[in-house]
């Protein structure tokens, strides 16, 4: 099969991160996943604004998914949809499992992400970049969180789909999960798969993760310098 | 209130260890369907359904619009949930939250994603003018598993909804035909509670869970969409167990909906 | 004269009342009149959010009156129009002359009414349900709260108008009333009438309120067993 | 504040009781009702009224659109109200309010059940051109009563409003005519305090009412609209009573009305 | 030159002041210049709703600034619009440096100017009767805050554009200033001027604030008596 | 927190009392200007710009409309702004408020008031069809001077947009021509702390200064907006210092924003 891009059915896009990109927020990173561009940044844990919400357990753990009016083909309207709430819900699934909130209970941690290019996989992308950026504000995790889809296009399944394949594709499979202890954190999918395609899909995924994660690790290692992590 | 919380969650994750459950039912077992096809007359379609206690409206109804510029030949469907503050003391007056969006978009894609309603068909003249179809959910009483609810009243609704055909002129005419559905996706719903699945969570058991995962399936066994909700994770062993028992549960609340509807023509 | 539906000028539509319809709510109830449906649930007393809301000499009485989407010929917009706010306003002044209200200071009763389906009397309907909800939420009263309009068609004064009456019809007059005191609580008019046919309209309808005050009753011995109610 | 406003209550309900009011006035006399007609000249009508110290503005504009596809051949007119911080203590910032809202729709219902305006001569070409008549009420200084000075201001200011002339073709013209305004509806308003009827209540006693009831007329005396409102109840005999006095008050205030357009033409 | 409405270039238009219009508010003034009709209120000092905007150093000043929807050739949709709110925050920081704020701590001072009808300077005139409203209120200050425009029509610089230069004109300089020190406490410009232009217009913008200060000082006396202000 | 506050406050007012500043800057020394024309792909027009450690991008995007009744033959731009929570603990999630607003409208007037876009080339066909831009603020990093980074950024932006050309019929060619902007206007803004002049003021001054000017001028050096900002006021000798400053300063990062463009072309 030849992919539109020239990319194999197991390869990811280009993928580039960078730890700490802003100066303001506690904690921040920058994704660039194929023609993707995401920021993500993270304050907290503070003060839980409005007081109601706040838990006497846990930290609550809120996530802002959203993109720039100038991120997509047709102007977006400024401001949130139902599709970016949907995804800022899920994202705080697939981080929740990670972070101790139990170490910060009647305090808040606040997760935004910003798409300011989207081609598909935005919200892989954003998972990934929001993970580092809690390491950057030094919030403590019990693993790393990568992200990444498989997906169908013409028939087979194939890993990270594209603008163009998610398309003309059958099936979109995103998924993030903690690799040391194989936890998926984050499951969608919508399309048509059989279940042996969908079994298919979820393990070429994590194997996406997996290749993910260690650029995670590389990117940490090269803002904090070496380290056994 | 937080202590009488706890000894909730400890007793239901307890019972969950164990293999069992509040109500006595078995951890794959389904609380009691009930549907009511067609129960309003001034909706293009409509049904009530009773899941254990929970019990949701959908009613469904067209108008005629203009396609959008990149499918002019096809109708559009629109879904929307709201939590009513009927339904549950935790509900609030207000626009959707992220809560009843999610249910609106799990049952949308459901709907969607298998192609169950044919979306050509509601076109009425190319390029000009098509049928919008608005899927509204009212929610009545939170007992629980609102998705499966929810899902299984709106493919309901659909399959009962007539639509008024139009000549070539895009005249409306005397004539009314059924909404062109040729598919029924059902959605099923898991629980993750210590460590163990269950199907179909009654609201206690909600409240308490890790973990959530929604597989909907439709008439041929394709899997169509799924949706992990909540806090927790699930192994890929969990998510394929979870596929496979969706793929006959479907199954079973499909006869359900079709002897349900049938019954009602 | 002959109505369209062939009632009697003085005939009410087909009612039926159920109580206790629903789990969650602390009290509910299901009115079907003629083809209105019409469910009501009362919470409470509970807890005064937002605060300064609350008032230390009485509970405070929220009435919420929603029109589904699919309740009517077009499709409504989900979400409160000002009609609905309006009416959920005089359905709390319908009530509250006849709830213990001073029994519940710094505590709040919410009532919500949900039209499934409208076909002319759903503010009547939704203050006859409502009261059977306070009922069955064990919220003291003073009396039941029955309500059921008059108006004026093709000249003549005829009870409960349904919607075809409603729309060829002259004028519409609404009201809630506590039998035991003749109180009139809610009363609205809108049309052309003189001042006799006004007196007429408000004496008939009272008299369809002493009718739908028997069916309340009845309802609640259906459900609670008989009783010196 | 609390004592301060029981001390207020209780003297106005023992006053009341008296059939006495803390201003002096009778229970069934208005206060001073001062018109000014055609206050501003940026609006098409417009009219400030004060009723003792309320003071509100009413502007009329109208616009031209596309008809309701049920009325074809018939303008429409719709009414806001906006209870400003400027006019009391009590408003605060934001969209209309439930006490907006019901303010605007009784003003709206008395002039729409009247068949004040005669929507049929405001349509340009039937079908497709009519004129949208905006009646926007602002309260400057809310001292009691809004509901009986915004009538007054909204029916004298739709009085003074002039429109455009449109040819056959739907083009506007040089020549504007009045809007086509062929009844007078007057709403009376009733404070019931400790068993009282009392008309035209100032702000502290509405502060302490127990039940409000509004009652609009026309030029012929018709009963045109009826609003109960607040917490309490009415016998039927008080109602009647309100009745009698809302046509024969409605009738003076009608003729206050006329004489203010007249003056300022 | 010759202005449209005949004013000499340094002239303003008629300006009428009143002091104390409204019964309920804790101060009010109504200003009429040219064709501009202008109400103002002050409530406060008061408690701060919400809490958290609270200072404990010093006042909170809130300014809405407001059109009525009949102000305006076409008519305007109810509702704070993105210019209405620009104008209520540069209001404030027009009034704030003269207005004693440090002296009510945890309080709050709510300023309202609604436009009644609105003919070009609208601001100007909503500054000059807010002014007016906070001395009826008996909130103390530093000096009263006349405010004037001067803008540039056919070229040349004049004082107080009405409507029609506006429109047609170069460009636009609203000013507001506390005379005694010569402080400008509004400015706001657009258009196209040199830097000469620039100058001569706030001189000249200037030259009209100490004609509205003088019939402010008027409007007052004739309200309070006469006194050495 | 207050005593934190109150101690920077006073660190800043001697520092600059004395022409000094914290970082080591000349009193109207700017930071480095650090700009990315066309730094993205899927929008029209874009620039990322740094100012110090303020970071922002602006996005341009182009659609197809009516246009105004009274400019038949022009397009329109409209700019926004979000103050999102990324950018600072201080912004809140939620529509833009009275600072964002702020932004975007001297943002803008700046753009509009220079006639930097030659909007009648925007018109495609009179009456009928014109083009509409939207110029999109998006603030990554707030430190300080948000209304010249993203004044730098927008006009960069829109030099950088493409736009596609239209036959005579309105329909789209598969030629793209810059959009045309024939002026380069740039703020210039001044905080004004212990009674001295300063520019871009990084945030730490932004949060304890007296008073705001911005300036903005085009390439003949007209001034063409200004906005005093924030609760002090300012003499005419020191808006006229800060006109004059406005001028070189802005010549200066003209120079840096076109040189940036032809680089990138």
């Amino acid at each position: 099969m030849e992919r539109c891009d020239g990319r194999k059915k197991d390869e990811l896009r280009s993928i580039h991160m960078e730890v700490g990109v802003l100066k303001r927020a506690d904690g921040s990173a920058y994704v660039e996943w194929g023609a993707n561009k995401v920021f993500a940044s993270v304050y907290g844990p503070r003060e839980v604004i409005p007081r109601f919400l706040a838990r006497n357990d846990r930290a609550v753990l809120r996530c802002k998914y959203n993109m720039t009016p100038f991120s997509v083909e047709d102007r977006k309207r400024p401001g949130p949809d139902r599709r970016s709430i949907e995804i800022g819900k899920v994202t705080a699934g697939a981080l929740a499992p990670s972070v101790l909130l139990e170490k910060f209970p009647n305090s808040m941690i606040e997760v935004a992400i910003e798409i300011m290019q989207a081609d598909a996989g935005t919200r892989c992308a954003g998972i990934t970049a929001a993970t580092l950026a809690l390491v950057d504000a030094g919030i403590p995790m019990r693993d790393l969180v990568p992200a990444c889809a498989a997906g169908k296009v013409d028939g087979e399944v194939v890993l990270d789909l594209c603008k163009e394949e998610d398309n003309s594709g059958q099936a979109d499979l995103p998924i993030a999960m903690m690799p040391r202890t194989n936890a998926v954190t984050l499951l969608q999918m919508d399309g048509e798969m059989t279940e042996e395609e969908v079994e298919e899909a979820i393990a070429l995924a994590q194997t996406g993760c997996r290749q993910v994660y260690e650029m995670q690790k590389a990117a940490l290692v090269s803002k904090y310098g070496g380290g056994d992590e | 209130m937080d202590a009488v919380a706890n000894i909730k969650r400890q007793f239901i994750h307890e019972l969950a260890a164990a293999g069992k459950r509040a109500d006595g039912r078995g951890m794959l077992e389904y609380r009691d369907i009930k549907i009511v096809p067609n129960y309003l007359k001034k909706a293009d379609g409509s049904a009530f359904v009773e899941l254990g206690d929970t019990k949701v409206i959908v009613g469904v109804k067209y108008d005629v619009g203009t396609p959008f510029p990149d499918i002019p030949n096809e109708g559009v469907m629109t879904t929307s949930a709201e939590l009513a503050p009927m339904a549950s003391p935790d509900f609030e007056s207000g626009p959707p939250g992220e809560d009843a969006i999610e249910l609106a978009r799990v049952v949308d894609r459901g709907i969607r994603e298998s192609h169950a309603i044919d979306t050509a068909k509601l076109c009425i003249k190319p390029g000009e003018l098509v049928r919008i179809v608005f899927v509204d959910i009212q929610i009545l009483d939170q007992d629980g598993n609102l998705i499966d609810a929810c899902g299984i009243a709106a493919i309901t609704a659909l399959l009962t909804a007539k639509m008024r055909v139009y000549d070539s002129e895009g005249n409306p005419t005397d004539t009314v035909e059924p909404l062109p559905v040729r598919k029924i996706p059902v959605p099923c719903t898991f629980a993750k509670i210590a460590g163990s699945l269950m199907t179909d969570p009654q609201v206690d058991e909600e409240s308490v869970l890790d973990s959530r995962l929604t597989v909907t399936t439709d008439d041929e066994g394709y899997i169509v969409a799924m949706q992990k909700g909540e806090y927790g994770s699930f192994k890929l062993e969990e998510i394929m167990e979870a596929v496979k028992i969706s793929k006959s549960e479907g199954a079973r609340i499909r006869e359900i909906i079709k002897a349900a509807v049938n019954e009602s023509d």
